[in-house]
C-alpha cells in the first residue's frame, strides 16, 4: 500500500492539568485501511481519538487531513471534513429515542422541523445493517442495554458517512457474533475507501480485521506502521507494557471437593428476564456464566446480589439464606458485585480513588462512626499498586482516569473488603492485556483463599480459561452445567447461540 | 442526498402528520400523563360535587383558564429551560421588571402616540435581554444557574422598583386594553394566548432540531457537544427564550390588571418550577413535557378555585395543598409505572 | 432655612408650619420597615423620607425592607451599635421585635412604633397606630348604610395577608359592624396586598359568588387589581367599600365610574408621623396642637370613609400606590 | 481481615489526627474556599472604607455573627442534605411550625412546670418529625425532593397558622431567655450554638462514614446501592438532620424574637440554598462543604450589614446585591481554577 496518507499526526500532545495524556504522538492512516491502537489503559488512545474527532484542541502538533494542516474548531467542524467517531464512552443521551440519537447534531431537518419518520426509517436501515432489526428507532436510548447502546453509536457513527471512522473499544461488549457483524461492516467501508482507525484490548481482533498497527505507550508513539498479522504477539505486549508477559491465565488448583459449598442458589426466577437457575459454588471455586448479550447474566447476577427482587427461588450463602431484594443483606453476609456498567453502576465518578475503593468497606476504617482517613489511603494504595492502576494517586478523581483502569478502580473495592462470594460482571472490560492478567491473577489468589467467585464475561475465552466450572445461559434459562476443561470454545459457541439465526 | 430526503419526505408528509394529528397527540399526551389527567378529573369532580353548576359553569372554567395562562406561559419557557438542565428562579423579577418597564409614562406616551405594540414590544424586549443576560452568565461566565438568577431576581426586582419608583403603574392606552380585554369565538385572548405557546412550545420541544437539542443539552451536555452542538450557544437561547416567555407573561399581566408594578410576579419562580416538575419534567435535565407542564398548571389554579369556591381558609388550603400535592404525585407515579412508561 | 423644605413630593403629610419646626439639635433617626412588597408599605417608606427631608436638623437612615423579623432585629441592632438618637420601628411583626426594641430603649433611644403594635408599653416611647379594628367598623357601617336593610344581602370580603394579625382585627370590626345591621360575611377571601394577587382573588371570588351586593377590600393597591378582575367579569350589580386609602383608588370614586364607592382610610403617612415624633420626642419638645408638655405615648390615627362628597379633602394626602 | 484493619487504624491513628488538626483544617478550607474569602474580605474592606470604626466595632461584628446564627444553622442541615443529592423547599415553613408548636400556651406550661427544656425538646421533635416525613416521602414514596418538600411547605405553614391560630405566641418563661440571651466568653450562645453546629456539621461530613455515604448516595445513588448503601435509610436520615437543624433554628428565633409565629423563616428556603450553593456545594449532589456553607451565610448577612450601615437606597441595594452575587461567584471560580481545585 503506497496510498498517500489521508490523515497524518505529526507531533500531537495533550496535557491536562497536572497530567499530559499525549507527550507527541506520530501517525498516519491510509484510505482503505483499518489502521489499529494499541496501548495500555491511560496510555492516551482516548484522548488521540478525542483530539482527532475535534472534541479536544491538542497543545501542540501538526494534524494533516487530505494533505492540508486542519485544525478542528469542534466536533462539527471534524464531521463536515468527514471524520466520525465512536467514543468509549458511550455518548449517547438517555431520554431520547435511538433515531433522535443517531442523527444528533446533524438532524434531518426542514428550517429547523425534524424529518420524524425518514429518520426512523433510515436508522431501522442502519441498523438492520448492523445485524440488529430487534432494536426499535423509537425506543428510550436509556432503556437499552450497554451492547444495544453500542450499536447505536454505531449506526450513528456509520450515519455520517465519513471518510475515516474511528471506533473506541466498539468490541468491548460486543459477543463473538456481534464483532463478526462488525467486521462484516468494517470490511464493506474499507473497501469503499473508508478509513478506520481500530481500538481494542484484544490482539485477536486486530490480527483478524487489521491492515497495520501503531503502539502508544504513555502518550507517546512506540511503534507505527507495523504489520498486524506479521507482528509477534510477545513483540506487541513488549512494546506496550515494557515487560514480557507469558502464560495469561493461572494456573487452576483442583478444587477440593470437600470444599464447603458458600454461595447456593435454588430455583431462582425473576418472573420476566430468567428462571430457574440454580447455582453452586464452593469455597475456591470460579464459576463462569457463558451466553449471549442480553442472555440475562446481568440481572441473575443482581438478583443474587440483591439489587433486583426475585420472583422466586432463594440464595443462601454458608448457609444462611438472605433477605429478598436487599444489597445491604448481601453484603453484610459477605457478597460483593463488580457491576456491568462501571461508570453509571459502579463508580463515584467525581470522587477520589481511595473513597471509591473504601466507600463498602467504610466501617472497617472507622470506630464510632469516625473515619481513619490515613488508613483508607494506605490500603487503597496498596490494592491500586497491585492492581497497576495509572497514573498512581490514590487522591485523583476517578473521572479522569482512562477506562481500564476505572475498572481496576472497581475491581478493588471488593478485593479490599475480603468477600466470600464476589460476583464479577464483565470483569475485564476495557482492560488491558497486562492488567488483565494480574486480575486472572487475582481472581485466582482470590479463589484460592476460599473465596467463591462468578464471573459473567462475553469473551468464552476468558471464562473458559479463568472458571473451573461453566454454565452456559441462553434466554434466561441455564442450558449447560459443567467442569470448564470438558468443553472447548465452539461447543460453548454451539449452546449459546443454539436456535439462534447466526 | 438532501433531495433524497426531501422526496422521501414529502412522499412520507401525509401519513405523518396523520399519525402526529390532533389525536394522536393527545392520545400519547394522556397516556404518559394518565397519574395528571386522573388527578385533575378528580379535582374538578371535586370542584362539581362540592360548589356544583358554579364551578361547572363556562365562565368559571374560562376564570380558571384566565388564572392559568400568564403563570402557563412563563412555565411553558420554564419547561425548556430545566429539560435542557437549567433552572431560572428570576422569571418574577423578570415579569415585574418587564411589566414596569413596558407601562412607564414614557413607553405609554410612545404607544399612544404610534400604537400600543409598543407595550408589547418593550416587555418582550426586555424580557429577552435579561434572559439573554441569564444565559450569557451561565453559559459564558460558567456561574451556576441556582445563583446567577437569583442574582438576577434581586437586581431585577431592585431596577423595576427603581424604575418604577414602588408606585402602581395605570395603563391609559385604550388600545391596549381593549385588544386584550376581548375574546376570540368565546374564548379570553389571555388564554388563546397561552394556548397558542403551549402549542407552540409543544412542537418546539418535540418536532424541531430545537428540541431535540434542548433534550441532549440538558440529558447529556457532554455527549451534546461531541454531536457538535453548540451547547454554551443553546443555553443562551433557552433562557432568551424564558426570558421572553417572561416578557409576554408581563403583557398579560399588564392586560389582567391594567397595571405594571415591582411587585408583579411575586414568588413565579417557585410556581413555575412546581407545575414544570409535577408535570414530569426532570429537574436534572434531559426530559420534558409540555403537556405535562399544561397539567400542572391547571391543576394548581383549579384547586385554588375549588377552595375559594367552597370558602376554605387560607390555612386549611394550605394544608390541603400540600397533601393533594403529595397525592397527585404518587398518582401519577403509579398510573405511569403500570402503563410502563 | 429653618422652615420645612417643600420635597414636591407634593401630598405627602399636609403638616402645618408650628413653631416646632423651628431647627434644634441634630437628630439621628433610623427607620427600619417590612418589604415594600405592596403599595402601602413602600409609601409608608416615602412618605417617612419625604417628611425627614423637610428638616434641615434630621439625618434619616433607611434600611433594607425585610419580612425577615430575624433580618429586622439585626438592623435594629445595628442602630443601637450606631448610637441613633432614635429609631422608628414598623415591625415585620410587633411581637417579635419587641425584645430588641426594649434592648433600644435600654440604650437610651427613642424607639417610635408605627402601625404593628409591639406587646410590652416599656418597648417604645410612643406608637402611632392606625385603627385596624375601626377600619372594618367603618367599613361594615358604610356597607350596612348603603344596604339600607336588605337582610338577604350578599357581602363579600377580600382581606389582605390573612397571617398578620391586623387583617384579623380588621375582619373582626367589619363582622361586627355587619352584625349590628343583621348581615354577614358571606364570602371571603384573602389577597397579598398587590395587584396580582387582588385580581386572582377577586377573579375566583366572583365566581364563587354569583350574586354580590357589597364587597369590601382590605387595601387598595390590590383594590386596582380587584377592580381589574370586576371590570373583566363584567359585573356591576354590586359596590365596592375600598381600605387605606390610595389616591388611585380615590380617583376612582371621584370619577365615580367603577365599583368603588368608597374606601376607609388607613393613613400611610404614620411613617411620617412617626419621624415627626421622634424628632420632637429627642429634641424635648411638645406636641403642637396640645397642652401637653411631652410628645403623647400613642397617637391612634381615625379611619375615615371617603366617599364622593369628601373625597377631595383627602385626595391630597391619599398615597399614589 | 478487620483485626488487621483494626490494628492498622489504631496504629495510625495518632499522625492522622494530627494532620487533621485545626490547621490543616483552615488551611484546606481556605485553599478551596480562596474566592469566598477573598470576596468576604473585600466585603469587609468595602464595609470598613464606607462605615469605617462603626462596622470594625466589636458589637457590629457580633450583630452580624447573630444574624447568621439562625439561617447558619439551617444552611449546615441543608448542606447535607443537597450534597446528599436532594432539596428540600420546606425548611422555612419547618422554623415556623417548629417556633409555633414549642410556644402553644400547652408547652409553655409545661416548660414552666418541668423546665424550659421542653421548649427546645419540642422544638427539636416537630422539626425532626417533619424531616423525617420529607424524607420518607422521598426515599419510600419516591416523590421528587422538590415537590415533596413543596407540598411539605404549604402544609407546614397551613398547620402552623392553624396551631397559633395567626396569632404571634409570647414566651413567657424566664428560664429559657435567661439562657439564650447569654453570652459565653463575650459571645452571644447563639452564636456560640451556630459556632457548634457548624463545626460538628464539619466533622460529620468530612470525618465519618455517615459523611462519606452521604458524598456516595448524592454523588451516584445506583452505585452506592450497589456499594452496599442502604440509600433510602440514609436518605432519610439526611432529612431528619435537615429536620432537627430547623428545629433548632426555630428555639434560636424564639430566643431572639420571643415569639413563635406562623410567619417565621419566610424564604429561608432560598437563603439557605443560596448559602450553600454560593459556597460550593454541588446542586446536583456529591460535592459539598461546610466551611463553603459558612461562607457563604457570611457573606450574604456582611453585606446586609454593610448595606445598613450605609444608608443604601432600598432598591439600589438590590440591584447591588444581585451584581456582588454574580461578581462573588466569578472570583472564586477563576481563583479556585487557578490553584487546581
Ligand atoms: N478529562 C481528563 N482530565 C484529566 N485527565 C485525563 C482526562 N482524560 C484523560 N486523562 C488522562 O489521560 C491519560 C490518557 O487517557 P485515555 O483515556 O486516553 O487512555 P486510553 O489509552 O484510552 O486508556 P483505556 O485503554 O483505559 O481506555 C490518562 O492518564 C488519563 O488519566
Ligand atoms: N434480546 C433482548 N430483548 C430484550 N431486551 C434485551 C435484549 N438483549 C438485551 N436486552 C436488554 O439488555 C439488558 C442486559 O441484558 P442482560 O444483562 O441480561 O445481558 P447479559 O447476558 O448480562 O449480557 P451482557 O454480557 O452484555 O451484560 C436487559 O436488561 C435488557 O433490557
Ligand atoms: O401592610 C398593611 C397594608 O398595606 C394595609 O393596607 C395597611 O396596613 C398595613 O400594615
Ligand atoms: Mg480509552
Ligand atoms: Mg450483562
Amino acid at each position: 500500500m503506497t496510498a498517500p496518507a489521508l490523515l497524518s499526526v505529526r507531533g500531537v500532545v495533550k496535557r491536562f492539568p497536572g497530567v499530559t495524556a499525549l507527550g507527541g504522538v506520530d501517525f498516519d492512516v491510509r484510505a482503505g485501511e483499518v489502521h489499529c491502537l494499541l496501548g495500555q489503559n491511560g496510555a492516551g488512545k482516548s484522548t488521540l481519538i478525542k483530539v482527532l474527532s475535534g472534541a479536544h484542541r491538542p497543545d501542540e502538533g501538526e494534524i494533516r487531513w487530505r494533505g492540508e494542516v486542519v485544525s478542528f474548531s469542534g466536533p462539527t467542524a471534524a464531521m463536515r471534513s468527514g471524520v466520525a467517531a465512536i467514543y468509549q464512552e458511550l455518548d449517547l443521551v438517555a431520554g431520547l429515542s435511538v433515531a433522535d440519537n443517531v442523527f444528533l447534531g446533524h438532524e434531518l431537518s426542514t428550517a429547523g422541523f425534524t424529518h420524524r419518520s425518514e429518520a426512523r426509517r433510515r436508522t431501522r436501515a442502519l441498523l438492520d445493517r448492523l445485524g440488529h432489526p430487534d432494536i426499535s428507532p423509537d425506543r428510550d436510548v436509556g432503556r437499552l442495554s450497554v451492547a444495544h447502546q453500542q450499536i447505536v453509536s454505531m449506526a450513528r457513527a456509520l450515519s455520517l458517512d465519513g471518510q475515516l471512522l474511528i471506533m473506541d473499544e466498539p468490541s468491548a461488549v460486543l459477543d463473538p457474533d456481534e464483532v463478526r457483524v462488525l467486521f462484516g461492516i468494517i470490511r464493506e467501508l474499507t473497501a469503499q475507501g473508508v478509513a478506520v482507525v481500530y481500538i481494542s484490548h484484544r490482539l485477536a481482533e486486530i490480527r483478524e480485521i487489521g491492515d497495520r498497527v501503531t503502539v502508544l505507550k504513555d502518550g507517546r508513539t512506540v511503534a507505527t506502521g507495523l504489520d498486524a498479522r506479521e507482528v509477534r504477539t510477545p513483540e506487541l505486549i513488549g512494546m506496550m507494557t515494557g515487560r514480557v508477559l507469558e502464560n495469561v491465565f493461572p494456573q487452576r488448583k483442583p478444587v477440593d471437593p470437600a470444599a464447603p459449598e458458600v454461595l447456593c442458589v435454588r430455583g431462582l426466577t425473576d418472573g420476566d428476564r430468567f428462571a430457574e437457575v440454580d447455582l453452586t459454588v464452593h469455597a475456591g471455586e470460579v464459576v463462569g456464566l457463558a451466553g449471549l448479550v442480553g442472555s440475562g447474566r446481568s440481572e441473575i447476577l443482581e438478583t443474587i446480589y440483591g439489587a433486583r427482587k426475585s420472583a422466586g427461588g432463594t440464595v443462601e450463602v454458608d448457609g444462611r439464606r438472605l433477605r429478598r431484594g436487599s444489597v445491604g443483606a448481601a453484603v453484610r453476609a459477605g457478597m460483593g458485585l463488580c457491576p456491568e456498567e462501571r461508570k453509571s453502576q459502579g463508580l463515584l465518578l467525581d470522587q477520589a480513588v481511595y473513597r471509591n475503593i473504601t466507600v463498602s468497606s467504610l466501617s472497617a476504617f472507622a470506630s464510632f462512626g469516625f473515619l481513619d482517613d490515613r488508613a483508607e489511603r494506605d490500603r487503597a494504595r496498596g490494592l491500586t499498586e497491585a492492581l497497576d492502576v495509572r497514573p498512581a494517586g490514590v487522591e485523583r478523581v476517578v473521572r479522569g482516569l482512562s477506562g481500564g483502569n476505572q475498572q481496576k478502580v472497581v475491581l478493588a473495592r471488593w478485593l479490599l473488603r475480603e468477600c466470600r462470594v464476589l460476583l464479577l460482571d464483565e470483569p475485564t472490560r476495557g482492560v488491558d492485556v497486562g492488567a488483565r492478567s494480574e486480575i486472572y491473577e487475582l481472581v485466582r489468589e482470590l479463589a484460592d483463599s476460599g473465596v467463591a467467585v462468578v464471573i459473567v464475561s462475553s469473551e468464552v475465552e476468558e471464562v473458559l480459561g479463568l472458571a473451573d466450572r461453566v454454565l452456559v445461559v441462553r434466554e434466561g434459562r441455564v442450558v449447560h452445567e459443567g467442569p470448564a476443561d470438558e468443553i472447548d470454545e465452539s461447543r460453548v459457541l454451539d449452546l449459546v447461540m443454539e436456535g439462534h439465526a447466526a | 442526498m438532501s433531495e433524497d430526503t426531501a422526496a422521501a419526505v414529502a412522499k412520507e408528509k401525509a401519513p405523518a402528520v396523520k399519525e402526529s394529528g390532533l389525536s394522536a397527540l393527545l392520545g400519547s399526551a394522556a397516556g404518559r400523563n394518565t397519574g395528571l389527567v386522573v388527578a385533575l378529573v378528580l379535582l374538578c369532580l371535586g370542584g362539581v360535587v362540592t360548589a356544583g353548576d358554579r364551578f361547572a359553569d363556562v365562565d368559571n372554567l374560562l376564570t380558571i383558564l384566565r388564572l392559568a395562562a400568564v403563570i402557563g406561559v412563563v412555565s411553558v419557557g420554564m419547561t425548556f429551560v430545566i429539560t435542557g438542565g437549567g433552572i431560572d428562579l428570576s422569571v418574577g423579577a423578570i415579569v415585574a421588571l418587564s411589566s414596569v418597564w413596558a407601562t412607564t409614562l414614557a413607553t405609554q406616551g410612545l404607544a399612544n402616540d404610534i400604537h400600543w405594540i409598543v407595550i408589547v414590544l418593550t416587555a418582550l424586549l426586555v424580557g429577552g435581554a435579561c434572559g439573554l443576560v441569564n444565559g450569557v452568565l451561565i453559559a459564558y461566565g460558567k456561574v451556576v444557574a441556582f445563583i446567577a438568577t437569583l442574582a438576577s431576581l434581586a437586581a431585577a426586582r431592585g431596577l423595576a422598583e427603581i424604575i418604577s419608583n414602588r408606585k402602581t403603574q395605570i395603563v391609559n392606552v385604550p388600545g391596549f386594553t381593549a385588544f386584550f380585554d376581548a375574546s376570540v369565538l368565546g374564548v379570553p385572548v389571555l388564554v388563546v394566548i397561552f394556548a397558542v405557546v403551549a402549542a407552540g412550545g409543544w412542537v418546539l420541544l418535540n418536532r424541531t432540531t430545537f428540541g431535540r437539542r434542548t433534550f441532549a443539552v440538558g440529558g447529556n451536555p457532554e455527549a451534546a457537544r461531541l454531536a457538535g452542538i453548540d451547547v454554551r450557544r443553546h443555553t443562551v437561547m433557552l433562557y432568551s427564550l424564558l426570558g421572553l416567555c417572561c416578557g409576554l407573561a408581563a403583557v398579560m399581566l399588564i392586560a389582567r390588571t391594567t397595571t405594571g408594578s415591582a411587585t408583579h410576579g411575586g414568588l413565579y419562580e417557585l410556581d413555575a418550577i412546581a407545575a414544570v416538575v409535577i408535570g414530569g419534567t426532570l429537574l436534572t435535565g434531559g426530559r420534558g413535557t409540555i403537556a405535562g407542564t399544561v397539567f400542572g398548571v391547571l391543576i394548581f389554579t383549579t384547586l385554588s378555585n375549588v377552595f375559594t369556591l367552597n370558602n376554605l381558609s387560607i390555612s386549611a388550603q394550605a394544608v390541603a395543598k400540600g397533601a393533594i400535592i403529595v397525592v397527585a404525585v404518587l398518582l401519577q407515579q403509579r398510573l405511569a409505572r403500570r402503563s410502563g412508561a | 432655612g429653618n422652615t420645612p423644605q417643600d420635597t414636591g413630593g407634593g401630598n405627602q403629610g399636609g403638616g402645618v408650619r408650628v413653631a416646632n419646626d423651628e431647627p434644634g439639635e441634630k437628630v439621628v433617626i433610623g427607620f427600619s420597615a417590612p418589604a415594600a412588597d405592596h403599595g402601602w408599605m413602600a409609601a409608608i417608606t416615602n412618605a417617612a423620607k419625604a417628611e425627614a427631608g423637610k428638616y434641615s436638623d434630621v439625618e434619616l437612615r433607611v434600611v433594607e425592607g425585610t419580612n425577615d423579623v430575624n433580618l429586622q432585629i439585626s438592623q435594629v441592632e445595628t442602630f443601637i451599635n450606631d448610637k441613633v438618637d432614635a429609631i422608628v420601628l414598623l415591625p415585620f411583626d410587633g411581637a417579635a421585635l419587641t425584645p430588641v426594641a426594649l434592648k433600644a430603649m435600654k440604650a437610651g433611644i427613642t424607639v417610635i412604633n408605627v402601625d404593628r403594635e409591639f406587646d410590652s408599653p416599656f418597648a417604645a416611647r410612643s406608637t402611632v397606630l392606625g385603627d385596624n379594628y375601626g377600619m372594618g367598623v367603618s367599613a361594615g357601617t358604610y356597607v350596612c348604610e348603603k344596604l339600607n336593610g336588605k337582610s338577604d344581602a350578599v357581602v363579600a370580603e377580600i382581606a389582605g395577608i390573612d397571617s398578620l394579625p391586623l387583617t384579623q382585627d380588621r375582619s373582626k370590626g367589619f363582622a361586627d359592624a355587619l352584625s349590628g345591621c343583621g348581615l354577614k360575611v358571606s364570602n371571603r377571601v384573602a389577597a397579598e396586598f398587590t395587584v396580582e394577587s387582588g385580581e386572582r382573588a377577586a377573579a375566583n371570588l366572583l365566581q364563587a359568588a354569583p350574586k354580590i351586593d357589597a364587597i369590601w377590600n382590605h387595601d387598595d393597591d390590590q383594590g386596582v387589581g380587584v377592580a381589574a378582575a370586576v371590570k373583566n367579569s363584567g359585573r356591576g350589580e354590586f359596590f365596592m367599600v375600598g381600605g387605606a386609602g390610595s389616591a388611585n383608588v380615590m380617583r376612582e370614586i371621584q370619577a365615580d365610574n367603577g365599583p368603588h364607592k368608597a374606601t376607609v382610610i388607613y393613613p400611610s403617612t404614620q411613617g411620617a408621623d412617626g419621624i415627626r415624633l421622634a424628632r420632637l420626642a429627642v429634641q424635648n419638645k411638645s406636641l403642637g396642637d396640645l397642652v401637653e408638655v411631652e410628645v403623647p405615648r400613642q397617637v391612634q390615627l381615625y379611619a375615615p370613609v371617603v366617599t364622593k362628597d369628601n373625597v377631595d379633602r383627602y385626595l391630597p394626602t391619599a398615597f399614589e400606590s
